[in-house]
């Protein structure tokens, strides 16, 4: 079972709970990405961020989300897997995806939850755009 | 020369001042094609839109792709940044 | 920061979120374990479990834990950690266990998590007996 | 001969039928020596007993550890399987 969203408002893990629900299973392992303040580069140089916002092309964000959960599923041999990814401004301290997956055993989840984040940020054509402090803002395009 | 329609997201449609464009290409056009067009057409993110991927309904394709003018959805993607 | 606690009750995870929430961290993580009906092993034998009980040393339960949980947070560079154990029956598809961790990047909190679940397994003073199908129980002393 | 309580869990407290033992032995008194006469009485429990490590103050110590017997709270910890 897969559940994957678009959503404009909040996150809130406890709407999503229910998704990985299955008796077989012994593992949940939830990952929330959260607006930070602070960023240190690897020069030690600190920004500081006021806002972020994300936009997607939303039909292809979820078709690619929709493929990377199944193949997370087969791969790692998930019982469940749910995405959600907030779109719009996600003001500090609030998240901007929710990732859980389910499994008998532990093991599975946790290398199934780091490689869908990692082909997420690699694949998946949503954009961050970031408010510095001084009210200037940056596309962030890796 | 047919015309094509592609998507614009984030820095590259901000470069452009729309969300999407139309092309005049000489057909069979190709994604590679359309990519150097695009450079062409909006130097100030030249640099962003050579690092870029072509899209197409929904899916990456290499730059050698055939594009039908008539039913596909073309899009720009620039290097994504979610999670 | 750090929460440890051993609780009697269903562990609800939204009542603990408060617990890592930390303006300059980037990521959350949450493991829950959970009773699972079936085991197979590896010979491909399955075992239907009815229920679970778990049972601790609990002032040195909770020293262990306090010590690992102080040991991730160096580690792994953590803002927090939450482990909460729940103790006596934990039924079918409820959890026993509840790690969190909160983090700069999510590479600490991926790596922390499991980490703290190895170490917990391997030497905080908590045991489960297992209540089979037929009724019969067993302590599992791995 | 001195006195030393020893506290018991799960499969070798059902063994001995309480949850802790009193044993007499010859001080000065190490956690091996404890270990040894707890497989002695609870034969029964004697394999389990011999693969459990014994804690004092709630941390776990050597076998070679000497025991103070009027300060020291002593309990055998056989192989966890909490989480």
């Amino acid at each position: 079972m897969q559940t994957i969203q678009l959503v404009n408002q909040p996150i809130d893990p406890a709407k999503w709970a229910h998704c990985l629900h299955d008796i077989d299973t012994g593992s949940h392992l939830w990952f929330s990405g959260v607006t930070r303040r602070k960023t240190t580069d690897s020069s030690g140089q600190t920004t500081v961020t006021r806002t972020l916002h994300y936009e997607a092309y939303a039909e292809m964000a979820i078709e690619q989300l929709e493929r990377l959960a199944k193949d997370a599923r087969l791969r790692f041999e998930l019982s469940g897997v749910v995405i959600i990814h907030r779109l719009g401004e996600v003001p500090l301290g609030e998240a901007s995806v929710l990732v859980g997956c389910s499994s008998a055993h532990r093991k599975s989840s946790f290398e199934a939850v780091p490689w869908i984040m990692y082909r997420l940020k690699a694949d998946v054509p949503i954009w961050k755009r970031e408010t510095f402090e001084d009210s200037s803002t940056q596309w962030i395009h890796p | 020369m047919p015309l094509i329609r592609v998507l614009l997201f984030a820095a590259v449609r901000d470069a452009a001042g729309e969300s999407s464009l139309e092309l005049a290409l000489p057909g069979p056009i190709t994604a590679g094609a359309v990519s150097k067009e695009l450079a062409n057409q909006l130097p100030a993110a030249g640099d962003l839109i050579r690092v870029s991927r072509i899209a197409v309904n929904g899916s990456y394709v290499a730059d050698e792709h055939e594009i039908d003018v008539s039913h596909d959805e073309v899009a720009l993607i620039p290097p994504v940044s979610g999670g």
